[in-house]
């Protein structure tokens, strides 16, 4: 696979009265052809300022964008926007024409690629049939509802089938089912259509449904940037592996904790699961080995990248020599795991 | 009132007069302003065509005709009005001199209203690939029609009564027929029906002008 | 209205609205005006001929000096006021120029002639032009005659602000121009270009006389007498005359006889139905 | 507990040139004082209109609406406003001042409430500080990412210790661990001010982490009500049940499923978790006793208002007569489950 | 040259003129513009203290003013004009009725730059209990601000023009100096240099108009 995006050392100032506020510090990245790559970090983290960046919305302060075989900071302005009718791009603030309806919005684009009249109104009639706002086609944005207005922007963007897709928060607004309906048309251009995706999101289902590798930001910078098996799996940062447990939900919250705690007296004891045949039959193995009665209180596990992934609490209950005793068997057995005591999620 | 009535075929032009005089300047001005507000507002520093050089020019140019006295900028412009309307008094003349100098005032308004228009929705436009251009007239226009249209409803009023300077150079109109055969006469009937028909003619304008923008805005 | 207010000096001053404060003849009368009766002249300069009459009723002013006989009386008749002349000044010609044409019997039929707009010189002009053989008038044409009045005409009337009728004439966009004086003169316009013009000693030519009029209660003012006066005065005569170019003419016409022009124009006007 | 805010028969329909659209449709609710009520439901189900009629941003077509003892829809426009004082409220859209730095924001309602220059500098500052954003107190909004926008609208909402606040997808551009932040605020205010609140949302975890009672709105109308627990052990519609599952990621998804198959050969079965203390232990029991081997593949179990919801998948393998023997003997202890075929979920 | 040298002292005391008139009707017609251009965008149906009948009468009332020529206007006000300033003539009565003509005008403009304001703002403001003139004072025109600053340039540039009006009632005005002393005696360089000044004056109030509005918007 080819970079079909290379950014190299790019860094992004903004000069405020205030300061300068470094949004996006000195960041290589390649998003290759065909890939679609999950951006996550926290809020003001600069994900959204890097998007920006590939499509040349903002100058960099520093570095340069390749996109394609373009350097896109050495391009003059016209040949910029050859490259940018290229890629869509979905906003966090949606940014619809006001002054254009649902429909006109997404006839726009179409437009600019000159796309004649009888194929621009079947395609927008298709794009708005899926988004499930056909019937809102006349309707002008400030009618529309904080999630249609969104669907609006993920039908203009996706409206001339672009090459590189820029998601940024492109679900912030919807409801689950219409989250999931437009994951599955998000991977199907990309499997189908060969589509090159960047997504930024908070929303971890966004990331585990349709991303093949995940950035992690921080302060500007890629602090992480893997497979998002990998990276969930085996956090390398502190501020990755906080991320990822807000996610994953894998270990109780002390609230829960303490709940659980009162509930039940035995030991508590969080399993990682691994991708592991037969995983959790092994462990009900050397539970029932050492004698230990135990019990499942609280986590789950679930998919990612078609690979198991989560935790288990349990709760062992039994003679205190041969609970330790089954909690070395899994140590020797390389099984993570961690006894949950209240202060310890603190 | 009988003097009036004599005037009456006087009357008559003058309101023809007014007519011809503010909508071909209206449209003259309309146009030639619109694109003169555009590059106001495009070379802006921090917007679409950014070009402080060109920005400066035109702002000086555009601020260099409005507070000139009419009859100044009229004989300023003699040999222009000439060579492109082959005279430069009566209507004919009238019109090119109040087109072109309400040009400038209607630049000022299309800047002002252009300038309202949320970046967002410019933003995402760029981000299609359109041209400056292109963005100008499918986004910008269209973003800021509501106000726009208001204030080409104010130069609209603003014409009419310039329309009455046109008296100066022979271009007659409501106007200069008020100040001709009204005041200059002590004719009050003159005056008071002159001025009532001026004042109906440009409430019909703002009506349906706000008519226009509110249709625009949807609200 | 700072009549008779005394200045620093111990200077009454004295307002007088005019239409031409900048004609150098009044820097010579405000002098004198100093010099002889220690009164401090202050120009009130109005550029709209409708205004310095209301001015003076409304006392605003204390004289004013721009208007003829017959554009007070229109003004008397139509307001129910009572401005009285004071002091006659000067009657001045109002010539037709043409540049192209030799005399009015050039003129082709068809030939664009300009007339001032306002209704005092149109009515004028278009009396020149109909003694000229240009045009003729219903009745015979009155001081109140406008473009509506001509019931049969040689030339195309443009009708123009009286600034204007001298530089469309240069310009070359009328063939002929009724031009005030005062104008002609500021466009360099020599006498010898007059093709056609009204007669300044003429009976008729009375109602043009200009004059210092002021309100009725001050028509025996000493000083507004004296100031009146002090127009004849041979300096600012002398500027007065070669700011007109040598045409104007000295009216030696009483305050008694002005007003009783007045009194008759004004019985005319109203009986051509004026200020009804 | 009396109620705070009462819909009686509230009805809004906004009439467009295509036709009138009913967004609230004959609604009747009660939100009680002191509690914290979620609103979810699809995108353009009507949630932000059934808010901005609580605090009359809206009027309805027709139907009542009380807050306290005031009958909003009845009242002068003056007395509304009085009323609206006690109200704060988070936007969808943020709609923060642009002319207003970030403190100007927040700062404003403290003015209207006439809070005096030292101290509504002070409670300004604790408010940014705990968004954290009191580096950004003098920047302006158009200077801000999308999540500290949202974060600046949760600070001005909550300035004036508002006795209701309407939260209109208040965390949607937040990520997780900020989210999780504003939620636990938002608990801690309702807890020890007594602050009740209304909260829109599509993100369960808001739902699962602070809201009492669930409300789920359908096309204008409310078509369940109930404690959140309720609403999501048992949905009473189909909707509802739709809804729900999106959320718990209970029963795998057609994709995964499949490839569950593939890895397991043995029988796939989903069993609901009940809030019952030894649950998995009784089950491993079951499974025991008839000489089944468990496994679990997918699934997991959480808390919901502090009780115990979720689905553990199973992969069972033995004799068929075995583990139709322990599917029967789970049936008997009154045990709902599901055998998973690739079909069934399609 | 010799006889501008002789009219230098008139010269100067133009330029006073221009300044006193421009500058005192510029604060006078702003504030009074504000006013009724708040009624007029307040009262829109719709808007904040919607009202259709004043919406109807402000919106006649106001454009009967502009579109009247000004010294029509100027003698329908003399009474009221004489009781607010003593005098109708002169700078002082000029500043009055320009003030008053150009009220109408800026109301216009303030409606126009008003309407452009995101409703979502407004509604945020509702909803925290502010009543309509807290809104309008402490959001709609800090939030309008940046095009309302140009609205006022604009109108700035106008009055320098109406100033040159002023002349009709003796209250001079470099517009009017430039008429008198330069147009009808062909005194070209009184022309030139006066209207130097004048182009001068306005080009100095756009550069600042545009400063604030930018600072306002903040690029
Ligand atoms: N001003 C309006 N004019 C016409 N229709 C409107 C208007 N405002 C809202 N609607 C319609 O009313 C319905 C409900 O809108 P509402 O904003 O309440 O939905 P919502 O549940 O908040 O959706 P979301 O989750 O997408 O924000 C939608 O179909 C919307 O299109
Ligand atoms: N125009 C601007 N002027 C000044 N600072 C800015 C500007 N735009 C963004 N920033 C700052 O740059 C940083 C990164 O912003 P960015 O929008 O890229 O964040 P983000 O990762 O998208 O956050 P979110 O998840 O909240 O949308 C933030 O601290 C923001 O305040
Ligand atoms: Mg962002
Ligand atoms: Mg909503």
């Amino acid at each position: 696979m080819a970079a079909l995006v290379r950014l190299q050392n790019v860094t992004k100032q903004y000069r405020t009265p205030n300061g300068t506020v470094t949004a996006v510090d000195a960041v290589d990245l390649d998003v290759e052809q065909g890939e679609i790559l999950g951006v996550i970090g926290y809020s003001g983290a600069g994900k959204s300022t890097l998007v920006r960046l590939i499509n040349a919305l903002e100058k960099p302060t520093d570095g340069t964008v390749h996109v394609g075989n373009d350097e896109l900071t050495a391009l003059p302005e016209r040949r910029v926007r050859a490259v940018r009718r290229e890629i869509g791009m979905i906003f966090q603030q949606f940014n619809l024409f006001n002054s254009r309806t649902v429909a006109g919005n997404v006839a726009y684009p179409l437009k600019l690629a000159g796309v004649g009249q009888p194929e621009r109104d079947q395609r927008v009639a298709r794009l708005l049939d899926f988004v499930g706002l056909l019937e809102k086609a006349h309707s002008f944005p400030d009618q529309l509802s904080g999630g249609q207005k969104q669907r609006v922007g993920i039908a203009r963007a996706l409206a001339t089938d672009p090459k590189l897709l820029l998601a940024d928060e492109a679900t912030s607004a919807l409801d689950p089912e219409t989250t999931a309906d437009v994951l599955a048309l998000l991977k199907r251009v990309n499997r189908e259509l060969g589509i090159t995706i960047v997504v930024i999101t908070h929303e971890m289902d966004v990331i585990r449904t349709i991303a093949d590798r995940v950035a992690v930001m921080d302060n500007g910078r890629i602090v992480e940037l893997g497979s998002v098996y990998d990276v969930f799996s085996a956090p390398s940062t502190p501020t990755v592996a906080r991320f990822v447990a807000t996610v994953l939900h894998d270990r109780p919250s002390p609230e829960t904790l303490s709940r659980l705690r009162a509930a039940h007296p035995g030991r508590l004891v969080t399993v990682k699961v691994l991708d592991q045949k037969g995983f959790t039959g092994l462990l009900s193995r050397v539970f029932a080995e050492h004698h230990v009665e135990n019990q499942i209180v609280y986590g789950g596990i679930s998919e990612l990248q078609e690979r198991s992934i989560g935790a288990l609490t349990y709760e062992l209950t039994g003679p205190q020599a041969s609970v330790d005793g089954a909690l070395a068997a899994l140590t020797a057995q390389g099984i993570d795991y961690a006894e949950e005591r209240v202060e310890d999620n603190a | 009132m009988n003097e009036f009535i004599s005037d009456l075929p006087t009357f008559y032009q003058s309101i023809w007069q007014t007519l011809v005089i503010v909508f071909v300047s209206l449209i003259f001005s309309g146009v030639l302003g619109l694109l003169i507000g555009i590059v106001l507002y495009g070379t802006r520093p921090g917007n679409l065509i950014e070009n402080r050089v060109a920005y400066a020019i035109t702002n000086v140019v555009v601020n260099i005709v409005r507070p000139v006295p009419f009859i100044i900028f009229v004989s300023a412009i003699v040999p222009l009005t000439i060579r492109v309307m082959g005279t430069f008094i009566g209507v004919r003349g009238a019109v090119f001199a109040i087109s072109l100098g309400a040009a400038f005032a209607v630049a000022r308004i299309v800047e002002q209203n252009l300038v309202g228009v949320d970046p967002g929705v410019i933003e995402a436009a760029r981000a299609m690939g359109a041209g400056p251009m292109r963005i100008i007239f499918t986004v910008l226009i269209p973003e800021g029609l509501g106000p726009l249209i208001l204030g080409y409803t104010f130069v609209f009023v603003g014409l009419v009564d310039m329309s009455a300077q046109a008296g100066a150079i022979g271009g007659g109109g409501l106007g200069n027929f008020a100040l001709t055969y009204g005041v200059q006469r002590y004719n009050y009937p003159a005056i008071y029906i002159t001025v009532a028909v001026i004042i109906v003619l440009v409430q019909l304008g703002q009506f349906f002008g706000n008519y226009l923008s509110r249709k625009a805005m949807r609200h | 209205n700072g009549s008779k207010g005394a200045g620093a000096s111990g200077a009454k001053t004295v307002s007088i609205g005019t239409s031409d404060a900048s004609d150098p003849t009044w820097t010579i009368y405000k002098k004198l005006a100093k010099e002889k009766y220690n009164v401090d002249i202050k120009l009130v300069n109005f550029s709209d001929y409708s205004q310095p009459n209301p001015a003076l009723a409304q006392n605003q002013i204390d004289l004013n000096e721009f208007q003829h006989i017959e554009f007070l009386a229109v003004y008397n008749v139509t307001n129910h006021q009572d401005i009285q002349p004071i002091g006659a000044t000067v009657t001045v010609p109002l010539p037709l120029y043409s540049l192209k044409y030799k005399s009015v019997a050039d003129l082709p039929a068809g030939a664009k002639v300009a007339i001032p707009n306002d209704q005092v010189n149109q009515a004028r002009g278009l009396l020149v032009l109909q003694s000229a053989g240009l045009v003729t008038l219903k009745n015979g044409g009155t001081a109140f005659s406008t473009v509506n009045d001509i019931t049969s005409k040689k030339v195309t009337i443009e009708t123009l602000d009286a600034a204007q009728t001298a530089p469309a004439l240069k310009n070359g966009a009328v063939d002929a121009s009724i031009i005030n004086n005062n104008y002609a003169v500021l466009a360099k316009l020599p006498t010898s270009d007059v093709i056609a013009k009204d007669d300044p000693s003429s009976e008729a030519a009375q109602n043009y006389v200009n004059f210092f009029a002021a309100r009725k209660a001050d028509i025996h003012n000493k000083l507004y007498l004296e100031l009146a006066a002090l127009y004849h005065n041979p300096a600012v005569e002398a500027a007065a005359l070669k700011e007109s170019g040598g045409t104007a003419v000295f009216s030696k016409l009483t305050p008694a006889q002005l007003q009783a022009q007045l009194k008759k124009t004004e019985a005319d006007a109203r009986a051509a139905g004026i200020g009804k």
